[in-house]
């Protein structure tokens, strides 16, 4: 039953992702990514990391996808097309990026990863403990880093929004 | 200051106050006042040397050494033989009349005259080096300003020529320094420390090996600033592009480097390689003697018919230095002196012509002896002079070169020679075509008619050059004994 | 740890969406796209962690943590991104990639 | 003896030269001519009395030793060096007599005739410069010393061929003849070359020596059947063939007279010329010995043809000049056959003075004819003997010199012609019945063409002039008419007595029958001449045609020129000069330039991948990811 489910998350994600980076029109691209990041929380949730799943819901779902599609309605007539990229450019991408992905493969399937047999649910509150302990093993100081870099971007992102305000 | 050293004080000194100077009546005085000294020093250092010489039996005498950077052991080390003592006085004489044939340079005269003396600091201090570092650096001071003088002040299309040009000496320098860190990094071969300078290098044997592989790098470096056969193609479209005082500067002294060069680096430190190699590079140089004479016959720009000239009679000094004969080197010697000082004259006769009838196509010009007495002579007699007349300098350089390179036991030396002393004909075959199509005739343009005569500083230009050209040619004596004074070690590291 | 699942098969997915993303990365024209490329790595990263956290050393918590770092950091630097994106429009008027290359050449 | 003031003798005209040349423009017309003439006076009287004072008591033991005086000029080696200095012969001598004599006649000469020609000072530096070339060439003391010479002396000749310089024509003849002999000046040096190398001097003493090492071990060297030593003499003559013009060196020479007629009567008739003839003469023991004289053969055949050659082409030429151009190269063929045929020691070496003594008497009434003809140009302004005619009752004086020289090389008895030719054909009758046969009809033919000049200038028709033609002045008739006593007078010196090819005297005497024969066929080719000629007749061109496409031939000078310029022109420009400018330009500068421009264009082609676009830079760095890794995979495996 989980392995069909995985299987069918793995396809939605694949093909969402694929059609995000092909589509012509960009809000639809838009909406193929939140596809793609719905289908990743739902795997999240499918090996019980459910805050994850939340987080990237909220965050990512939520938060990340309205600003874009902020973005594009302020920047985009919704009907406009994309241009088309050189085919020239497509293959050439495409080319280095399957063998990039070729290899990549070869060398996960030829590596020996050793899975460890222990199944375990990780809690909010070890997330909790985790983030905010400053022993061993803590996170506390990335925890303060990414906070103080969230608060540089949002007074950057106004700053920087804003702009200069015009002559005259 | 050392009397060598002064030499390329002076030059920087002249810079110095060069920049100060205003407009061009004052940068002019300032040039001449400089090359004048650098004259005087010159005509005193060929005392000096004789002087010195009588007392002092070394290679090199006025022998100074000062390090400049100690982790490589780079010297600025100085001395001078009677190669070198002539090659500078060559260089100060063409120095002065390049000034007075740039006399009434109108465009950016400071910036001019500041290149130019640039140009001859380098030529300086390259004939003054002992270290071959040093020397190498010297160099490339004599290169680079040519192409600011080519780009800024020629004609034509001189952007390109001075690319060419400049593109083309670089590479030769990129393959040179190859070559001098090849010896470089086996003139400990002795077991001594490695060292650039040439006089301790020559104690060591460098091995075969490197010698076979870097003796070739280290001639074409230098050769091509020689105009070595099929690497001369810089210097047809380089001189005509350039402005006069320059391809005077540059035929006449700057090309010198790479006989010099080659006699003095390549084969001085890598005998055996210039054993090894001779014949192949002896059969590219004796193919540029007749080739360049064949060119120069064709030709219709009187400047190009000259640069293949160049070619040419340059070709016969790398021809005479391949030869490894005393009195073939000494011809070699002989005919860069000349070459340098009729040439210059060539140059400057060229670009008293261009600068009054604006063009240099041969069919374009006729008759101007009538209205140009004065320039008209000079340039018959140069032209006589450039092929080889007795009494002038260019027939005792060439008698030498042959009579030398006949010496040689085997028939492949001989044919060679005999293929070389055939380019006298040739010679005189273009030689004669451009002064009786320019200089003779009937007037071709009546425009012409007006022309401005020569002036004075045109005049003592060129008999500043002319000097030196019957010294040489009536008394050739002393000149010859001097020199083969110098040439003797040399020659014995090679037999 | 998912029943049926081994690790290559998650490893193999995270791959594909990374290059996917890549591709993306390479041909897209516009920002806003290339911006969204960017996400789909993050995301195939962010996968990558987890997973490999649950198959192979469960009882440790740095994956989980550090995907929420990233999640963080991308949230942050969308937020950038679009600002100066929204700027830039404000400049040219276009957000394609071509009308700004000020840089070339 | 001290002869050491003969340095002088050339060192004067020297002198002449720097004055005039370099105050060209200051000195006046009117004193230069006299420095000039004054200057050629003196040597021409130190030269008379070198010769008096060697002839009269410069033997010893019965032999005329040479004198000589140098120093060294330039070191080669160790043996090798340049002397310069002043060897004192016979031959040295004896051409220090015509040189200055001839030099002297045509500096006095040319006063009058280049009277108002704007160049004049320039023209008498010029003279300097040849008479100081000249007879420093016939004093050197070795090879190098006579080649610089020899230069010089060819040098002078293109400045003075070219004097009209805004003459085309004068300056292409300039050119050429410059040219040519410059060519064969190449053969000169490097028979110099292998002569020094295989000898191991220069010097004529070391050189002539018939006990010397150089002749002695001539047969120790061989080179494709030949001694080596042969090689170098025969190309030696090859430069003594390009300045005397014999074939096929002799274009140069009819076009050499573009130049003033005195410079045509002084360097290509009577001195430059015969250069080349006393350049075998000083080697002649070298040319006898070495190789049983097979490098003489040459030279006799060489001679005796052109002396032909130019015989018939003289024949039928009308520009006045060009008839005495062609009749030089003939006598020179005369001088060259008689060395040729002559053997070394006592009266075997007849051939040798005559052919000294034909130089002697050639050198004045060749100069006298070519004076004679320059004053009929300077009257009439025409080279073109149809537009002659008449003029002995205009111009006497003219008129009887001219004669005394045509009858002096036409061999009238008792001229001083006749003498010389006379032991010419002697010798060459002794020795070489083929080459005696040939200059008997060259005499003939002489005689004929010589004779047909005379009669069409002075007699012939009346031809109206627009204005009278008038006897030229003083200064022009006083040396015609020192050199038509020359003429006669110069057959009466007893050369035998004072030249030999063993520096001995020995008794010559007049062979009565070759005479008469030589003679009988001048008379008839005099006689011919007075029949076609003497009056305006047809008979001559009926004459003529009667010889038809062969006439022709001659008339073009059998074609050579056209040879040459189809050898100059088409082989040498267009076939070699030409492909290299070509090859020069189109494949070692393209090819030099080309590592430029491919430099460039791929510099182009790949200007795009900095493209500024950071998905591109991404993909190259991911690309370039990609490579490596693959490139390390396959180490990795392997």
């Amino acid at each position: 039953m989980e392995t069909i489910l995985f299987y069918i998350l793995a396809a939605l994600i694949i093909f969402f992702a694929i059609a995000s980076v092909s589509s012509r029109k960009i809000l639809r691209a838009v909406i193929f990514l939140l596809f793609v990041l719905i289908s990743v929380s739902g795997i999240y949730f499918m090996i019980d990391y459910s805050f994850l799943g939340a987080v990237q819901l909220a965050v990512y779902g939520g938060g990340v996808i309205v600003l874009i599609i902020f973005s594009v309605l302020l920047v985009h007539h919704v009907e406009l097309e994309l241009e088309v990229t050189p085919l020239r450019k497509k293959l050439i991408a495409g080319v280095v990026s399957f063998v990039g992905l070729g290899i990549t493969l070869w060398s996960i399937y030829t590596y020996p990863f050793k899975t460890a047999s222990v199944d375990r649910t990780i809690e909010v509150k070890d997330i909790g403990m985790k983030l905010l302990s400053y022993g061993d093993g803590g996170f506390m100081l990335p925890f303060e880093v990414i906070s103080v870099l969230l608060l540089a971007v949002m007074i950057g992102a106004i700053v920087v929004a804003k702009g200069k305000k015009l002559k005259g | 200051m050392d009397i060598l050293s002064l030499f390329v004080v002076v030059p920087i000194i002249t810079v110095i106050v060069l920049g100060f100077a205003k407009d061009l009546k004052q940068s002019r005085i300032i040039a001449l006042v400089g090359s004048l000294v650098q004259f005087a020093m010159s005509i005193n250092l060929i005392f000096a040397y004789l002087k010195e010489r009588s007392v002092n039996t070394d290679i090199m005498v006025f022998v100074k050494d000062l390090t400049w950077f100690e982790t490589f052991n780079i010297h600025y080390t100085i001395g001078v033989d009677a190669i070198s003592v002539v090659m500078i006085v060559l260089t100060a004489v063409i120095v002065l009349a390049g000034v007075f044939i740039s006399w009434a340079v109108d465009d950016l005269p400071k910036e001019f005259f500041i290149s130019l003396i640039i140009l001859s600091t380098g030529v300086f201090g390259f004939f003054i080096s002992i270290d071959l570092f040093t020397m190498f650096v010297f160099y490339e001071i004599a290169v680079i300003p040519m192409y600011l003088l080519i780009g800024i002040w020629g004609s034509g299309p001189r952007e390109f020529s001075a690319m060419k040009l400049t593109l083309m000496l670089m590479g030769a320098s990129a393959v040179l320094s190859v070559g001098i860190f090849g010896i470089y990094f086996n003139s400990n071969a002795g077991g001594g420390p490695l060292t650039f300078n040439i006089l301790d290098i020559a104690q060591v044997d460098i091995p075969l090996a490197a010698q076979k592989l870097f003796y070739p790098l280290t001639f074409i470096g230098f050769a091509v600033l020689g105009a070595l056969f099929p690497f001369h193609t810089w210097s047809p479209s380089g001189h005509a592009s350039a402005p006069t005082a320059v391809s005077m500067l540059h035929a006449g002294v700057l090309m010198k480097l790479g006989g010099y060069g080659v006699f003095r680096v390549a084969m001085y430190l890598l005998p055996e390689g210039a054993i090894i190699w001779s014949d192949f590079f002896l059969i590219l140089a004796a193919i540029g003697v007749v080739y360049g004479a064949m060119g120069a016959i064709m030709q219709k720009d009187l400047k190009y018919i000259n640069a293949y000239a160049s070619v040419s009679h340059l070709g016969l000094v790398l021809f005479a230095l391949l030869m490894f004969n005393k009195t073939a080197w000494n011809g070699a010697i002989i005919q860069s002196l000349s070459h340098g000082l009729l040439t210059a004259m060539f140059f400057a006769l060229i670009g008293m012509v261009y600068g009054r009838t604006h063009t240099r196509d041969i069919s374009k010009l006729g008759g101007i002896m009538k209205i140009l007495p004065f320039i008209g002579a000079v340039y018959v007699i140069t032209g006589l002079a450039y092929l080889g007349l007795p009494g002038f300098s260019g027939f005792v350089a060439e008698m030498n070169i042959f009579v030398g390179a006949f010496q040689h036991e085997d028939t492949f030396h001989r044919i060679l020679t005999i293929m070389a002393v055939s380019s006298i004909v040739v010679t005189a075959v273009y030689i004669l075509r451009m002064v009786g199509k320019i200089m003779m005739g009937p007037l071709s343009n009546e425009e012409y008619k007006d022309l401005p005569k020569a002036t004075w500083y045109e005049k003592t230009g060129l008999v500043l050059l002319m000097i030196p050209v019957v010294i040489i040619g009536v008394m050739p004596f002393g000149l010859g004994e001097m020199l083969k004074e110098s040439i003797q070690p040399f020659l014995e590291r090679l037999l | 740890m998912i029943e049926g699942i081994s690790i290559y098969e998650v490893l193999t997915l995270s791959s594909i969406l990374f290059f996917i993303g890549v591709y993306g990365f390479f041909t897209r024209e516009n920002l806003i796209t290339i911006l969204m490329s960017i996400e789909l790595i993050l995301n195939a990263a962010a996968i990558n962690f987890v997973l490999i956290n649950t198959y192979l050393y469960p009882d440790f918590l740095q994956g989980a943590i550090f995907t929420i770092f990233i999640i963080a950091m991308a949230a942050a630097e969308t937020a950038l991104a679009i600002a100066i994106i929204i700027n830039l429009y404000k400049l040219v008027s276009s957000i394609e990639v071509k009308d700004t290359q000020v840089m070339k050449y | 003896m001290d002869f050491s003031y003969t340095i002088w003798i050339p060192l004067i005209p020297l002198a002449l030269f720097l004055i005039l040349g370099l105050g060209s423009k200051k000195i006046p017309a009117s004193i230069s001519g006299w420095i000039g003439s004054l200057g050629l006076g003196a040597s021409f009287v130190l030269s008379y009395y070198t010769a008096y004072q060697y002839f009269l008591h410069g033997k010893v033991n019965g032999v005329y030793e040479a004198v000589v005086y140098k120093t060294t000029w330039l070191n080669f080696t160790e043996t090798l060096h340049i002397d310069m200095g002043v060897l004192i012969d016979p031959i040295s001598v004896m051409m220090l007599v015509v040189v200055s004599t001839i030099s002297f006649m045509v500096h006095l000469y040319s006063r009058g005739y280049m009277k108002g020609d704007d160049g004049y000072t320039r023209f008498f530096a010029y003279l300097g410069l040849f008479s100081f070339s000249m007879l420093g060439l016939v004093m050197a003391t070795n090879l190098f010393q006579i080649y610089i010479f020899w230069e010089l002396v060819g040098a002078s000749s293109y400045l003075l061929i070219g004097y009209y310089y805004t003459k085309p024509s004068a300056v292409s003849a300039a050119k050429k003849a410059f040219i040519v002999t410059r060519f064969a000046d190449f053969g000169f040096l490097v028979g110099i070359l292998i002569m020094g190398y295989y000898t191991g001097t220069f010097d004529f003493q070391e050189l002539n020596n018939p006990e010397g090492s150089a002749i002695m071990n001539w047969a120790s060297t061989s080179f494709m059947g030949m001694s080596v030593i042969t090689w170098a003499l025969i190309l030696i003559f090859m430069g003594g063939a390009g300045k005397s013009a014999m074939l096929p060196f002799h274009i140069w020479l009819p076009d050499a007279m573009e130049g003033p007629t005195p410079v045509s009567a002084l360097i290509h008739a009577a001195t430059m010329v015969v250069a080349g003839v006393y350049l075998v003469a000083r080697l002649f023991p070298m040319y006898y010995f070495v190789d049983d004289g097979f490098a003489l053969q040459v030279v006799a055949y060489v001679g005796a043809i052109s002396s032909l050659f130019a015989a018939i082409i003289a024949l039928t030429q009308y520009d006045i000049k060009r008839v005495l151009a062609f009749s030089t190269m003939s006598q020179i063929g005369y001088m060259m056959l008689a060395l040729g045929v002559s053997k070394y020691e006592g009266h075997d070496g007849l051939g040798y003075m005559a052919s000294m003594f034909h130089l002697f008497t050639h050198a004045m009434f060749k100069a006298l004819l070519f004076l004679g003809a320059g004053s009929v140009i300077h009257a009439i302004h025409s080279n073109d003997m149809r537009d002659m005619g008449g003029l002995r009752k205009y111009m006497p004086i003219t008129h009887i010199t001219f004669l005394i020289a045509a009858l002096s090389i036409s061999g009238f008895p008792f001229t001083a012609g006749f003498f010389s030719k006379d032991e010419i054909l002697a010798a060459a009758f002794e020795n070489n019945m083929l080459i005696y046969i040939s200059s008997v009809f060259v005499a003939g033919l002489t005689a004929f063409y010589m004779f047909r000049l005379y009669f069409s200038i002075f007699w012939g028709k009346d031809t109206k002039y627009e204005h009278a033609p008038h006897e030229s002045p003083m200064s022009m008739k006083v040396p015609m008419i020192f050199l038509a006593f020359m003429s006669i007078a110069g057959g009466y010196i007893h050369f035998s007595e004072y030249i030999s090819a063993d520096r001995m005297p020995f008794e010559a005497h007049l062979n009565y029958s070759l005479a008469a024969i030589a003679t009988t066929v001048g008379l008839i080719g005099i006689a011919l001449a007075f029949v076609f000629y003497k009056k305006e007749n047809n008979l001559a061109t009926r004459f003529s045609n009667a010889f038809g496409p062969f006439y022709k031939w001659a008339y073009d000078k059998f074609y050579f020129d056209e040879i040459y310029l189809f050898m100059t022109k088409k082989v040498i420009f267009g076939m070699t000069a030409a492909p290299i400018a070509w090859f020069d330009k189109h494949v070692v500068d393209a090819s030099m330039v080309g590592i430029g421009n491919v430099t460039e264009k791929f510099s182009y082609k790949i200007k795009g991948a900095q493209s500024g676009k950071f998905q591109d830079y991404a993909m190259s760095f991911i690309g370039g990811g990609v490579v490596i890794a693959i490139v390390i995979f396959y180490i990795w495996i392997r």
